[in-house]
C-alpha cells in the first residue's frame, strides 16, 4: 500500500516547482498582461499547493483572490493605463 | 467564577472598548455620510466618537494604575494562550491615553482646518476613525498576530489619509511610495510572526516571553526546534518592519514624502502617533519579551546595538538635512526623523533611564510636533504654498499662531523650560550612565542645528516684510484652541517636569522591564481557567 | 405582466435553484431544506425575469424528454464521433488538418437555442464557434477539416442534429 | 513606443545582492528552527482547538462549530477577524477616497460607454452562471460553520456574478438594474455593521453587570451570557452563522463596489482632470 | 457482487462506468496535452483544448460521481465529493466552450493572431457586415 | 480493504499521466506566442485539476476538498471572460 | 525508503519557497513599473502563507480540520484530534489572504490614479518630489 501522504508531497513539489517558474516569468515578463497570466497560473499552483495541505477553506478563498481577483483588478489596471513595462 | 477583583463593569471593559467603538463607528461613518449631506452632522459624530473613546482610555489608565499590575481582558472570554488578549500595562495604557488625546485634539482642529467645501470629508473621517481603532489595539493587544491585524488597519488607513488629496499628482506620488514599502514591511512582519509560531507554538505575548524563558503555559507545551534561531529571525524582520513603519533613518524616505504633501493633521497625525506605535513595539518586543533571556541574550543585545546605531543615523540624518530644506512641511518631516532617532537611541540604551527618555520624548514630541504641523497647516493654508519663500511675513498677520510656533519650536529644539528640554536631559543622564558621553555631544550638536531650520521656518514667517497682504491668517477659535492647549501643555510638561515624571513617567517606563508580572498575570489566567484541559 | 405568468416563471427557477441548493449543501437535512427553499425563492424573483422569456416553456413536458434523449445522443453518439476524429488528427504523425473559417447558417429564433447549438459546436472537437452573426443567421465556424467551405456541407457535417433537437427543446 | 535596452547595472546588482542575502539568512535559520523533518504531530495549541471545537462533553471550551478553522476565525480568534474585515472595508474606502470626483452624478456611463458587452453566446450562459453563482454561494455562506467555507468565500464567490455582469453586459446593466456604489455602499456598510455590533453586543450587555466579553459567543464559567448554539433544526454555533451571513452580504457587497468604482470610465477623469 | 464483495450490483456497475470514464478522462488529457504542443495556431489548438476539457475533465468528472457513489467505504464523505464533481461537471459544459468562443472571438477581433494556416476565412471577409 | 486498495492502486497508477499531460500544457502556457494561448492553456490546466482534485480526494477519503473544484472552474471562466474583453473593448466596463 | 524521499521533498520544498521570496523581492526592488511591483508583492503575500501552511501540516494519513458530524463521540473526537491537521495557520492565512488582498486593491487604485495624473508607470519617471 502506498502512503497517501507521499503522493501529497511530491504532487507538493510539482506544483510549487510549477508555481516557482511561472512566478520567475511573471516578473520578468515585459508584457504586463502576459505577467498577469503567469501568475494567475502561479496563484493555481499555490492554491492546489493548498489543497494537498488539506486546507479547504484556504482554497476557496485563495481561488478567488489569487486566480480571479487580483488578475481581474490588475486587468483594469493595465486598461486604464500602458500595458508594456519599459526597462 | 470571579475572574476581576469587584470594578464596576465600564473600568473592567473601557480598554476594549475604546478601539472596538472607534471601528465600529468607522463603520457606520459611510452610513451617515450617504444619507445626512451635511459636514456639521459628520464633524459632531466624529468628534463625539473622538470624545467616548478619549475618555474611555482615561477610564483604561486609570483602572491599570488602579490595579497596580498590568491588566489583562480576555477577548472572546478565552484565556490567554488560546484566544487573543489585551494585555495593557502602565505604559501601554500612558501612551493609548496620549494618543487618543492628541487624537481627538487633531479632530476638533480638522473642523475648521478643512474648507467647507472641501470634498470627501466623509471617508477622512472614516479613515481617521479606523487609524484611531488601529493605533489603540496594537499598543494594547498581547498577541503578536493581533499586532499583524491592527497594524495593517493603522497602515491602510494612512496611505488613504495620504493620499486624500486626490486630485494632486504629489499626494498620489508620496502615497504610493509610503504603501508599498509599508506593504512590503507588513508582510515581513507575517512572515515573523510565521517563524514565532514555528519554533514557539504560540502566538501570545506572554506566553512568548515565558516560553524563551524555560517556562511554560498551559495547553501550549514545549517549544519546537530550536529557540535562538527562530526568535533570532523573528527579531531581526521585526525590527525592520517596525523601524520602516515608524521612519527611521535607512528606511525615512516614504515618510518625507508623506508629511510633506498631506494635510497637516494628518501629518501631525502619522508623525506623532503612528510612529510611536512603532517605537512601543520594538520596546515592547526588545525589552519586555525578550532581554533577559538566557536563550536569547546575544540575539537581543545585538537587536538593541541595531536600534542604537539606526538611532544615531537617523539623528544625524536629521539634523543635517534638516536645515538645508525650503519647504515648510519637509523641514518638519527631518526633524520627525531626528526625534525618532533620540527615541531609538534611548530604546536601544535598555535601561530603565533609557526607556523613561524613550516614553518620555515619545510623548512630548507627539505633543510639540503636533503643535508645530498644526501651526504650520495655518500658513500654508493662508499663503497657498508649503514653499519657505512664498510665506513670508505671514506670521505676522497671525500673532497668537506665530508666537505658539515659536513655543513648538523652542520645545522640539531643546531649550528649558519646554518639555523637549527635560527629555533630552533625561536622555543624557541614561547615556551617561552607560558611558556613552560622546553621543551626548552629537545630540546637542543636533539640538543646536535642529533649532536653526526652525528658526529658518520663523525668520521666513515672521520676521521677513510681507510680500502682501494675506488678508485674516488668525484662525478660528475651533482651530486655535486645540493648538492652545497643546502649547500649554509643552510648557507644563516642562515646568512641572518632576511631579510628572514621578507620578506618571517613571513608573509607567518601570512596567516595560517587569516581564515576570507581564507573565505572571497572564499566567494566572491561563492556570485558573484552563483546569482540567486535556492535549 | 400578468401575476400568473410572473409567479410560474418565479416557481420554475426556484425548482431548479433548489436543486442545485440540495446539491451544493449535499444533504437532505430539514435544516438544509429550508435554507433551500426561502433562498432558492428569493433568488428566483431576482432573476427569473433574466432567464425565462416564456412561462410556459418549463412546464411543456416534452421539451424535457428532448432534453434528456438529446443529453444521451449528444454525450454518447455526437463526443464520440468528435474525439476519435481529433484524436486521430493529433496522433497522426502527419498531423492531417485542414483548417479554416467557414459560414454555418442557422434556423432557429429564441437565444437559448443559438446558444445550446453554438455551444455544442463549440464542444465538440474539431469545431468551434468563433463569431455569431444573429440578423443574418450564421455562425462563424473553425473548422479543423474544411471539407468544402459551402453553405450545405457544413450544415450537414457541423450542426444539423445540433439544430434538430434544439428546435425541439426551445423553439 | 521607445523602450530603452539600457538597464543600470547597480539596480541588479543592488536586487541581486538582497535576494541572494535573504535567501542565504531564511536557509540557515528554517534549517535550525524548524527542522527538515516532516513532522509526524502538530502543535498541543492546535489539538486544544481541534478537541474542543465541538465537545459535547466539555463545553466549557468549545465553539459549537464542528469546523475547527470557522470556529477559531469567529470565535477563538474571532477579534482578528473583526479588524480583518475592517481592513477590506477601509481599503474600499480608501479607494473610493481616491477615484472620488466632486459634482459627478453615480451613473454616468451612458453615453460614454457603448453598452455592447460580449456576443450573444456568452450573454446568455453569463445569465445561467450568475443564477448558478448567486444559489451556490448562498449555500457556502449558510453552511460556513458545518462544511469548508464561510462568509469571506461566499462574499468572493458571489462577486463573480457582478464581475461577469460588467464584462459581459458592460456596466449599464448593473447601472440600468439599480446595482450602483448608492446602493451597495449603504448594504456593505450595514454588512459589517452587523459585524461590529455582534462583536460589540455582549461587551455592552456587560456594562449592565452580567459577566461577558467582547465578541463573546457561547457562555462559559467566567462569563455567564452567550448565545444559544442552535434552534430547533437549525445549527447556528452560536453568533458563528450571523457572523458568517453579514460577512457574506458584507464582502459581496464591498467587491461590487469595487468593482463598480474600478470600471468607470475613463474617459470621465480624462474630461475632469483637465480642467 | 461480481468482482467485489463489498458492493452490491448496481453499485458494482457505477463503479465499472466510473473507472471506464476516468480512464476516457486520462487518455484525453494526454492526447489534448499533446495536441496542445502540437498544434501550429491558436485556432487549431481550440480543438485539442477542446479534447483537454471535455473529454479530459467532464466525462471523468461525471465518472468520479459514480464511483464515489459506489464506493461505501468513503462514508458520508462520498456525497460530498459526488455533488462537487457533478456541478463542477456541469459548470465546465456551461463554460467551457463560452471561454474558448469568447477567446476566439477576442483573437480574431484584436487581430494578434493570425488565422494560419487556413483554407479559407468567411469571417475576414464578412467582418464589416457583422458590426452590430 | 480489498476495494480501497485496489481503488488507491488505480489512481496512483495514473497520477504520472496527469503530471506529464500538466507539463505539457505549462509548456504551451510558457511558450504561447499569444496571451490567449496562454489563457486557454490555463484553462485547459484548471479543468485538468479539477479532475485531479478529485481523484484524490477519494484517494484521501475526504469530501470536503471537492468544493474547491466548483471555486476553480468558474474563477477560470471569469479570467476568459476577462482576457478576451481586454483584448476585445479598450475600456473593460464597456 | 519513504523517510529519506519526504525529506529530500521537504528540503526542496523550503529551497522552492526561499526562491520565491527572493524572486519577490526582486521584483519589488528592481523593477521598475508599478502594478509590476504589485504582482511581486502579492506573490510574496503569497508565498508568507505557503510558508506557515506548511508549519501545520502533518505526516501520515492527515485529514482537513473539519468533522463532518454535530455531534461526534468522544472517540471520534480524539481521532479527529490526532489525524487532522493544524486548524491555526490556516485560520491566520484566511486573513492575511483578505488583508493582502485589500492592499493589493487600495494598491491598484493609487497607481491607477498616478497614471491619471502623471501619464505614466514607471517609478523612475514618476519622481517629482524632491526636498
Amino acid at each position: 500500500m502506498i502512503e497517501a501522504t507521499l503522493i501529497a508531497e511530491i504532487l507538493l513539489a510539482f506544483s510549487l516547482t510549477l508555481a516557482l517558474i511561472f512566478a520567475y516569468l511573471a516578473i520578468r515578463e515585459r508584457d504586463l498582461i502576459k505577467a498577469i497570466v503567469f501568475s494567475a497560473l502561479q496563484s493555481v499552483a499555490f492554491a492546489y499547493a493548498y489543497y494537498l495541505l488539506f486546507a479547504p477553506d484556504i482554497v476557496l478563498a485563495y481561488i478567488a483572490v489569487g486566480v480571479g481577483i487580483y488578475s481581474i483588478l490588475l486587468i483594469y489596471g493595465v486598461s486604464k493605463t500602458e500595458r508594456y513595462e519599459e526597462v | 467564577m470571579e475572574i476581576y477583583p469587584p470594578l464596576p463593569p465600564i473600568m473592567i471593559h473601557s480598554l476594549a472598548l475604546a478601539p472596538v467603538t472607534a471601528i465600529v463607528s468607522a463603520f457606520a461613518m459611510p452610513l451617515i455620510g450617504l444619507t445626512i449631506k451635511n459636514r456639521k452632522v459628520w464633524d459632531a459624530f466624529a468628534l463625539t466618537i473622538s470624545t467616548i473613546v478619549f475618555i474611555l482610555t482615561g477610564i483604561g489608565y486609570a483602572t491599570v494604575r488602579y490595579l497596580g499590575k498590568p491588566f489583562v481582558y480576555l477577548l472572546g472570554g478565552w484565556p490567554p494562550p488560546v484566544g487573543i488578549v489585551y494585555e495593557v500595562d502602565e505604559f501601554a495604557a500612558l501612551l493609548g491615553l496620549v494618543s487618543a488625546f492628541i487624537i481627538w485634539l487633531v479632530v476638533i482642529y480638522g473642523v475648521k482646518y478643512f474648507d467647507s467645501n472641501e470634498d470627501g470629508m466623509e471617508w477622512y473621517y472614516t479613515m481617521l476613525l479606523g487609524l484611531e481603532a488601529g493605533v489603540l489595539g496594537c499598543i494594547y493587544t498581547g498577541d503578536v498576530f493581533n499586532v499583524f491585524v491592527l497594524f495593517e488597519v493603522l497602515s491602510i488607513t494612512s496611505y488613504g489619509l495620504v493620499a486624500f488629496w486626490n486630485r494632486r499628482g504629489e499626494c498620489i506620488e508620496a502615497a504610493i511610495k509610503y504603501s508599498l514599502i509599508g506593504a512590503l514591511a507588513t508582510t515581513i512582519y507575517f512572515l515573523a510572526v510565521t517563524f514565532i509560531y514555528a519554533s514557539l507554538g504560540t502566538l501570545n505575548m506572554a506566553d512568548i516571553a515565558a516560553k524563551i524563558r524555560g517556562l511554560f503555559f498551559p495547553v501550549t507545551g514545549e517549544p519546537y526546534g530550536s529557540i535562538a534561531l527562530g526568535v533570532g529571525l523573528f527579531l531581526a524582520l521585526s525590527i525592520w518592519a517596525f523601524t520602516v513603519e515608524a521612519g527611521v533613518a535607512p528606511n525615512h524616505f516614504r515618510v518625507l514624502d508623506a508629511y510633506q504633501v498631506s494635510p497637516s493633521t494628518v501629518a501631525a497625525l502619522l508623525s506623532a502617533v503612528a510612529a510611536n506605535v512603532g517605537f512601543y513595539l520594538l520596546a515592547r518586543y526588545l525589552i519586555t519579551l525578550l532581554s533577559g533571556a538566557r536563550a536569547v541574550e546575544t540575539i537581543v543585545n545585538a537587536g538593541l546595538l541595531i536600534v542604537l546605531i539606526m538611532g544615531l543615523v537617523s539623528i544625524i540624518v536629521g539634523s543635517f538635512l534638516m536645515i538645508v530644506q525650503s519647504d515648510v512641511n519637509r523641514i518638519l518631516a527631518y526633524s520627525s526623523v531626528l526625534n525618532y532617532g533620540y527615541v531609538c537611541l534611548a530604546i536601544g540604551l535598555a535601561t530603565p533611564l533609557g526607556i523613561i527618555a524613550a516614553l518620555f520624548h515619545m510623548i512630548n514630541h507627539a505633543v510639540a510636533k503636533t503643535l508645530i504641523f498644526l501651526t504650520a497647516g495655518v500658513y500654508v493654508k493662508a499663503s497657498g504654498t508649503r514653499r519657505l519663500d512664498g510665506m513670508e511675513g505671514v506670521g505676522r498677520y497671525a500673532p497668537i499662531t506665530s508666537a505658539l510656533m515659536v513655543i513648538a519650536a523652542l520645545a522640539l529644539a531643546g531649550v528649558p523650560p519646554f518639555n523637549g528640554f527635560v527629555s533630552k536631559l533625561i536622555l543624557y543622564e541614561a547615556l551617561l550612565e552607560v558611558n556613552l558621553a560622546p553621543l551626548v555631544i552629537i545630540i546637542v550638536l543636533s539640538s543646536a542645528l535642529s533649532l536653526l531650520g526652525y528658526l529658518k521656518i520663523i525668520y521666513h514667517a515672521y520676521t521677513k516684510p510681507p510680500m502682501k497682504d494675506y488678508g485674516k491668517v488668525e484662525p478660528p477659535k475651533a482651530m486655535l484652541w486645540p493648538m492652545i492647549i497643546l502649547a500649554a501643555l509643552c510648557i507644563i510638561l516642562g515646568v512641572a517636569s518632576p511631579w510628572i515624571y514621578d507620578m506618571f513617567i517613571e513608573p509607567a517606563a518601570h512596567t516595560i522591564f517587569e516581564t515576570d508580572k507581564f507573565i505572571e498575570v497572564a499566567y494566572e489566567f491561563a492556570e485558573k481557567l484552563l483546569i482540567g484541559v486535556r492535549i | 405582466m400578468g401575476v400568473l405568468e410572473r409567479t410560474l416563471k418565479i416557481v420554475a427557477v426556484a425548482v431548479m435553484l433548489f436543486a442545485v441548493f440540495i446539491i451544493a449543501s449535499a444533504s437532505v437535512a430539514p435544516q438544509d431544506i429550508i435554507y433551500g427553499i426561502i433562498f432558492s425563492i428569493a433568488v428566483a424573483v431576482v432573476v427569473s425575469e433574466l432567464l425565462i422569456a416564456k412561462h410556459t416553456k418549463p412546464y411543456d413536458i416534452k421539451r424535457w424528454f428532448w432534453t434528456i434523449a438529446y443529453t444521451f445522443y449528444y454525450f454518447i453518439v455526437a463526443e464520440y464521433k468528435a474525439h476519435s476524429d481529433v484524436i486521430m488528427r493529433i496522433l497522426h504523425p502527419k498531423m492531417p488538418i485542414k483548417p479554416g473559417i467557414v459560414r454555418v447558417p442557422f434556423h432557429v429564433n429564441t437565444d437559448y437555442a443559438i446558444v445550446t447549438i453554438a455551444n455544442s459546436i463549440t464542444n465538440t472537437p474539431g469545431t468551434v464557434v468563433v463569431d455569431l452573426d444573429t440578423k443574418r443567421k450564421y455562425f462563424y465556424v473553425h473548422w479543423i477539416n474544411v471539407k468544402a467551405p459551402d453553405e450545405k456541407t457544413t450544415f450537414e457535417n457541423i450542426s444539423k442534429m445540433f439544430e434538430y433537437f434544439a428546435k425541439r427543446i426551445f423553439d | 513606443m521607445v523602450i530603452s535596452k539600457v538597464r543600470p547595472r547597480s539596480e541588479i546588482i543592488i536586487g541581486l545582492g538582497v535576494a541572494l542575502l535573504l535567501v542565504l539568512t531564511l536557509f540557515a535559520v528554517i534549517a535550525g528552527a524548524t527542522g527538515f523533518t516532516p513532522k509526524e504531530d502538530i502543535r498541543p495549541l492546535a489539538k486544544f482547538y481541534l478537541y474542543y471545537a465541538i465537545n459535547w462533553y466539555e463545553k466549557k471550551f468549545w465553539a459549537a462549530s464542528p469546523e475547527a478553522v470557522n470556529s477559531m476565525v469567529w470565535d477563538y480568534r474571532g477579534y482578528d477577524t473583526l479588524y480583518e474585515t475592517s481592513v477590506f472595508f477601509l481599503a474600499i474606502i480608501g479607494a473610493i477616497a481616491v477615484f472620488r470626483i466632486p459634482g459627478v452624478k453615480d451613473v454616468f456611463s451612458k453615453g460614454i460607454l457603448s453598452g455592447r458587452g460580449l456576443s450573444l453566446i456568452v450573454k446568455t450562459i453569463t445569465k445561467l452562471v450568475i443564477a448558478f453563482v448567486l444559489i451556490v454561494s448562498i449555500a457556502i455562506a449558510v453552511h460556513g460553520n458545518l462544511t469548508p467555507g464561510g462568509g469571506f468565500q461566499a462574499g468572493s464567490a458571489i462577486s463573480i456574478a457582478t464581475l461577469l455582469a460588467i464584462a459581459a453586459f458592460s456596466r449599464i446593466f448593473l447601472e440600468e438594474r439599480k446595482i450602483t456604489t448608492k446602493l451597495m455602499l449603504p448594504i456593505r456598510v450595514l454588512g459589517v455593521l452587523g459585524i461590529g455590533l455582534l462583536a460589540l453586543g455582549p461587551a455592552l450587555i456587560a456594562l449592565s453587570g452580567i459577566m461577558s466579553f467582547v465578541i463573546q459567543n457561547q457562555p462559559k464559567p467566567w462569563a455567564d451570557w452567550g448565545f444559544i448554539p442552535g434552534v430547533g433544526p437549525f445549527w447556528l454555533s452560536g453568533n458563528q452563522f450571523f457572523y458568517n451571513f453579514f460577512e457574506f452580504v458584507a464582502v459581496g457587497a464591498g467587491f461590487t463596489v469595487i468593482y463598480l468604482i474600478f470600471s468607470i470610465p475613463e474617459l470621465i477623469y480624462k474630461r475632469v482632470l483637465k480642467k | 457482487m461480481f468482482i467485489f464483495p463489498e458492493l452490491n450490483p448496481l453499485e458494482e456497475i457505477a463503479l465499472i462506468i466510473g473507472i471506464i470514464l476516468t480512464l476516457i478522462g486520462v487518455f484525453c488529457d494526454i492526447v489534448g496535452s499533446i495536441g496542445m504542443v502540437r498544434f501550429p495556431n491558436f485556432f487549431v489548438r481550440l480543438h485539442a483544448a477542446t479534447v483537454g476539457t471535455i473529454g479530459g475533465a467532464v466525462y471523468p468528472l461525471f465518472g468520479i460521481t459514480l464511483m464515489s457513489l459506489a464506493l461505501n467505504y468513503l462514508g458520508v464523505m462520498r456525497y460530498f465529493i459526488a455533488t462537487g464533481a457533478f456541478l463542477t461537471a456541469i459548470a465546465i459544459v456551461l463554460t467551457a466552450p463560452v471561454g474558448s468562443h469568447a477567446l476566439a472571438r477576442a483573437a480574431h477581433r484584436s487581430k494578434t493572431v493570425p488565422v494560419e494556416p487556413k483554407v479559407c476565412d468567411f469571417l475576414k471577409e464578412d467582418e464589416r457586415l457583422i458590426e452590430e | 480493504m480489498a476495494l480501497e486498495n485496489f481503488i488507491s492502486t488505480f489512481i496512483v497508477v495514473l497520477l504520472p499521466a496527469f503530471l506529464i499531460s500538466l507539463s505539457l500544457y505549462a509548456i504551451r502556457v510558457i511558450k504561447g506566442p499569444s496571451v490567449t494561448d496562454m489563457v486557454l492553456a490555463i484553462d485547459c490546466i484548471t479543468y485538468d485539476l479539477c479532475f485531479l482534485m478529485g481523484l484524490l480526494s477519494i484517494l484521501f477519503k475526504i469530501g470536503f476538498l471537492m468544493v474547491a473544484a466548483l471555486a476553480l472552474a468558474l474563477w477560470a471562466y471569469v479570467l476568459d471572460v476577462y482576457v478576451a474583453k481586454y483584448l476585445e473593448a479598450r475600456e473593460v466596463g464597456d | 525508503m519513504t523517510s529519506i524521499v519526504s525529506q529530500a521533498l521537504w528540503i526542496y520544498f523550503y529551497i522552492t519557497l526561499i526562491g520565491l521570496i527572493a524572486i519577490a523581492v526582486y521584483g519589488i526592488v528592481v523593477r521598475p513599473n508599478l502594478l509590476k511591483k504589485i504582482i511581486a508583492l502579492s506573490i510574496l503575500g503569497d508565498t508568507a502563507n505557503t510558508f506557515i501552511i506548511f508549519l501545520g501540516f502533518r505526516r501520515g494519513g492527515a485529514a482537513v480540520p473539519i468533522i463532518p458530524t454535530i455531534k461526534p463521540t468522544l472517540e471520534e473526537l480524539l481521532w479527529f484530534k490526532e489525524t487532522a491537521v493544524d486548524p491555526l495557520p490556516q485560520c491566520l492565512v484566511i486573513t492575511a489572504i483578505v488583508i493582502n488582498m485589500s492592499v493589493t486593491a487600495f494598491l491598484i487604485a493609487l497607481a491607477i490614479q498616478l497614471y491619471r495624473l502623471y501619464g505614466t508607470l514607471d517609478v523612475r519617471k514618476a519622481v517629482r518630489l524632491r526636498g
